[in-house]
């Protein structure tokens, strides 16, 4: 059974993070006034934000430490913040600021936390594979941490996905792969895409336990995530989540969401997980000042966060010739990882 | 200047302006109707008409059965695109960032590409391969490649490139009828898509009626005797503009845009070069191994070629992977100023 | 039920495929002594044998035209021989000869027999969403033609077919996946690459039905693809069918297979699905003498193609610069499929 | 030649001659031994001993756990790989023939070669993604590339690409203790395999002791005054033996082995082309857009290179897929024939 605890830190990182997507949202869409310019604006680039989709990040995470690894998709903040991602550099690298996690050369899809074994990309699926080399190297090592791949249920059909459960399984890795269903794949409704309405189905054929958590419940994936990350740290090897989720704003900003019927919108609104939670606190006694401060020290932190991250510095033209290894113009034999050689592009 | 482009007839009227994402879905619509093979697949193609506008519009002519969402499995649809080109219809098979080749390279460079010589000819593959290309809007380095180099390397399947919507729709009927494999890459800045703001340079006038742009001719896209810059893409616009200011300098710049790597029109640059002795070479993909070493080698190798040239330069991205923050994206994509530094330098140079 | 019609024409196509494989073993070999060397003799390059596997292309191809599809993987000797492609050309290829069925550019991983709609190809898997295509050509075309993919039980943790099951399940596309499990991927025993024994299982989770053939049994085989090709024709949705198959030599000719238990290969050898369906030719009255007739008519059919072959010319070097399109010296503009530009590599 | 190299202890048996194989495996071994972090994955590198001998006897030393057989899955392994070495582990990842990229390429390109420059350095990808890559012995379009240009191309990755069992086994060292990721691309036909005879040149003597070559520093297999050959893998043998016969008749030959592409050693390049003022660029990859034009290219920009060069060719594959059959494979991959031809051309020109 979850505890009073365990509820409060999970409605805290869901409330830090809807109020961080509505911020961001706030802060990129101000930039692109008046005719929406994407290149535009304080926050370069597209940016996927995850409001409606915190009760999967928050339930998984909880069940985590610094010492395992969260490898997250394109829409990965609410993921970020539950796994405890350093929130201000997290933001700077969202503005593309030189204190930013990546020194603003990896923007909103490619945050690396070493320090919390935290990454995402970009591209669909493409973080289950290293999620099972990190459960590998847990397993090699015999530690019992555990790897955690997050991906969309869009991601599902995607051979890196369906690969990686192949190889977690016959090596008996720690690894659980949790797949967050918003019925959509930017305009593509599942349906148009699988016939499975259920992921989880996908995990037998692997010989792997899946599960899917029905409703926008953070108890629920709470519960489902306690066996799955338990098995994965008792060394019983991989399983298979798939959490409902919903997603209240569009795709990508900007997305104008022709697709979507109104109806579908209105349904995320309501099946708001947050406010589930609020009922499933009060239902442990926690009384209205709790989660009042829960929130306004959520919404304090986000808000110290932004504005920390909009006073840093943008790095200079010339760092971007740092933190690779660049084909240097003559026989240079440095073999560091970081190395700055070329001078330009002229 | 494109003289092998068949005359828009009649009727053509030549002074509309189209947005390069038009004058695209225009010819796709164009040899949809006249031919049921033709289909389209990709993914958010149907409702969202294609997150870059490339196909928007065209559900509601033809419908889910012809402009095909599919599941996010790009080996599976664009292999199944081969196997659809193999039984006789004309697939066209979208790839929505070029950055996401690698997840379906081996159905395009082992199996599309490589079939028909596989089969000595008994097989063919007629379909066409999209997918946008370009940084310029900070999307980091798993969405601003080009990749030029890479598909043009591998044999078997011809690239093409388009500058403006007038070669766009040309090379897009082209790249239909074809009936080998073509990979066509379209640069997300110059579509004219409302939430990124194209350059001046690429809404062109397009005639209404059907016309083919043959693959293998570069086009001067300005006449100039005192430098040649080869470029394709966005970048025929920044060398354009590199070109107009440096003409108040007296500087006479040619600018040829290449419209296709494969087949590669080496002659107009190897005559132009003959004319100038200064070559500029300006791509937006990695510098190192791809399209601007290409075409150094080619004038070299031309007849008279090494006697002619008197300095070269190269403008690209320097072996890094795009960044994400303006300042550094900025810095490693050549913009009108660095080809116009570079054009300086070499006329100044002897 | 099987016709005795059907068994004599499964029994004809398997024993050509068996003595075909043992000729074409003898000829690969005798050119490459005394120490194995794998650029000399009479067959250029690798050789991947298929004695042992020939149930599975005889029991599915007897359900299919010549207008279905076939796309089959590295092993495709007794499946191309079941579906009807030309005997002498598909040799003559295998022996790098100009009036081979690619003109000696193909060789014996990549057989096109446009006439019997045959392909295969070399990477693993790979065949799959091509067959996926054939599929969605018919269906869009509105044929009742459907097709047929098969591949290894190795290839069935590949992106591609674990991709393709999925799109032919979502679009109701007339195909069928035909794995052949003989147990092993070159040197790794089925149970080092996959928890799943029983690879039908995987198709659950496409929502698609599937079945395993448990013994080298064709006339079980060919139960099995009856439903499951007759299912793709009435435009019914795709299957999945693994059938047990047996690897009676190496992986490719010279394979040492040091990491073979003897008594693994003396099951493969007792295990004769040839011998099986002879006797089941028996249980339906047909006779000793129509029995060597087949044989007889198998081995000659396979004596002439060899002896066809081997006396074909060679292609001349400079065929090699056909049948593809070249990247021009200058600026041609053909754009035919077959163009011969370049004239060599200096 | 090759003055980096730390020179071998003094107990080191430098007369001990090694297949290319043998020198690999040697320094792999060493490095397990060393360091509980290295690993090799790879299909068939248990049992087998790797198709082409790469892990050949490991298995003995090092069990399972080490040598590890993996599913045919190579975006899965070759991903977690990339995973395992963020995590603090030194994998080695074999894809058995390079050919085979395209199934795994997003997992290389995307995540392995970009993790580091995408994270600010924070994090780092300490593998090496090893494959066997080349022709000769006519196993067709999808067996026998090599694939050179298409990684050099890319960034984010060091390419090595070793020609003798000496330069194998220090390459070797360097690469599995790099922080960097690098991909090490060895040819099936040097590897000393028993069924597929190497030529003479790439078994050679190899202390037994550890020794590292450095990234980027090509080495001069063969000093001249007359002609410069640039080359690599194979073709270093293919373009001794054509030196060899042009000695005879009095042309006086330099060969380069690259021996990395990533990092390039263009100094050594244009200090020989200095001396010679004739290039021919030798590879077995495809000719267009690939390793042959940028070392022209990079000649030619090179401080006085353009004066220097007096004639330049380039011999490689000319743009098709390898071919099946003896004589069109022959044709397409260049032979120490070809290589004299081409450097009889540029000497005879002017
Ligand atoms: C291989 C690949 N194909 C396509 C894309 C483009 N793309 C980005 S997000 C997305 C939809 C993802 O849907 P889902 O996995 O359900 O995640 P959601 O966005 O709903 O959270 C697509 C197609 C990509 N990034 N990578
Ligand atoms: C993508 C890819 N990876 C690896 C290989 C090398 N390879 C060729 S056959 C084979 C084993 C295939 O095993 P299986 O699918 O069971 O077929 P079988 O050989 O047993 O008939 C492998 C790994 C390949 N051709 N393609
Ligand atoms: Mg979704
Ligand atoms: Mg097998």
């Amino acid at each position: 059974m979850v505890s009073v605890n365990e509820l409060q830190s999970m409605y805290e990182n869901m409330v830090t993070a809807r109020h961080y997507e509505e911020r961001l949202q706030e802060e990129y869409l101000e930039g692109k006034q008046p005719a929406f310019d994407i290149s535009a604006g304080p926050i370069p680039g597209e940016l996927h934000l995850a409001a409606g989709h915190e009760a999967s990040g928050a339930g998984v995470c909880q069940h985590l430490r610094d010492d395992d690894t969260v490898t997250a998709p394109h829409r990965p903040h609410h993921i970020a913040i539950a796994k405890g991602v350093d929130l201000k550099r997290m933001t700077a690298e969202i503005f593309g600021r030189e204190t930013g996690l990546s020194k603003g050369k990896g923007g909103h899809m490619h945050l690396f936390d070493p320090e919390v074994n935290f990454a995402c990309s970009g591209i669909i699926a493409e973080g289950c594979p290293p999620a099972v080399g990190a459960g590998l190297a847990a397993k090699k090592r015999n530690t019992d941490s555990v790897a955690v791949a997050f991906l969309g249920e869009g991601a599902i059909d995607q051979g890196a996905f369906l690969e990686s459960l192949n190889m977690a399984s016959v090596q008996n890795l720690p690894v659980v792969f949790v797949v967050e269903d918003n019925d959509w794949a930017i305009s593509m409704p599942k349906h148009r895409i699988t016939d499975v309405a259920n992921g989880a189905r996908r995990a037998d054929g692997f010989d792997m336990p899946g599960e899917r958590v029905d409703a926008d419940d953070a108890v629920a994936v709470y519960e489902a995530a306690r066996a799955a990350v338990g098995r994965a740290r008792d060394r019983n090897g991989p399983s298979l989540l798939e959490v409902q989720v919903h997603r209240r704003m569009g795709h990508f900003m900007g997305d104008p969401e022709g697709y979507r019927p109104d109806e579908d919108k209105a349904a995320a609104e309501r099946r708001d997980s947050i406010e589930r939670l609020e009922a499933d606190l009060r239902g442990h006694d926690v009384d209205d000042e709790t989660i009042d401060d829960l929130r306004d020290r959520a919404h304090e932190r986000v808000e110290e966060a932004i504005e920390w991250a909009k006073d840093q510095p943008e790095p200079e033209p010339a760092d971007a010739y740092e933190d690779v290894f660049v084909n240097p113009a003559s026989g240079v034999t440095d073999s560091e990882p970081s190395v700055a050689e070329t001078g330009g592009d002229d | 200047m494109a003289q092998q482009e068949r005359e828009p007839a009649s009727d053509g009227r030549t002074d509309r302006s189209l947005t390069m994402s038009r004058a695209m879905v225009e010819a796709i619509a164009h040899e949809m109707r006249e031919d049921d093979d033709v289909f389209y697949m990709g993914e958010d193609v149907a409702d969202y008409g294609g997150i870059f506008d490339s196909t928007d519009g065209l559900l509601e002519e033809f419908g889910y059965e012809r402009i095909m969402d599919v599941p996010i499995s790009e080996t599976a649809y664009i292999g199944a695109a081969v196997g659809a080109a193999q039984a006789g219809m004309r697939p066209i098979a979208e790839l929505m960032f070029v950055d996401f080749f690698g997840v379906g390279m081996d159905q395009i460079y082992n199996q599309m590409a490589k079939n028909t010589y596989m089969s000595g000819g008994s097989v063919s593959v007629p379909m066409v391969l999209t997918a946008a290309v370009g940084g310029t809007y900070n999307d980091a380095a798993q969405h601003s490649q080009t990749l030029y180099g890479t598909f043009a390397h591998l044999p078997g399947m011809k690239v093409v490139v388009p500058s403006t919507a007038y070669d766009a729709k040309g090379l897009m009927h082209n790249a239909i009828r074809d009936d080998d494999p073509v990979v066509y890459l379209f640069h997300k800045r110059l579509m004219g898509i409302g939430w990124m703001p194209a350059p001046d340079g690429p809404k062109t006038g397009v005639p209404e009626d059907e016309y083919t742009i043959p693959f293998g001719s570069a086009d001067v896209k300005r006449e100039g005797a005192d430098v040649t810059v080869v470029t394709l893409g966005l970048h025929v616009h920044r060398a354009l503009e590199a070109a107009e200011s440096l003409a108040d300098d007296g500087i006479d710049v040619e600018v040829i845009d290449l419209r296709t790597l494969v087949p590669l029109d080496t002659e107009t640059i190897a005559d132009s070069v003959a004319k100038t002795g200064r070559l500029v070479v300006v791509d937006e993909d990695y510098r190192s191994f791809g399209v601007t070493g290409e075409i150094v080698a080619s004038v070299v190798e031309a007849e008279g070629g090494l006697a002619d040239l008197e300095a070269v330069e190269r403008v690209a991205v320097p072996d890094v992977p795009i960044p994400y923050a303006r300042p550094m994206e900025n810095e490693v994509i050549p913009d009108a100023d660095d080809v116009e530094n570079a054009i300086r330098d070499v006329h100044a140079s002897e």
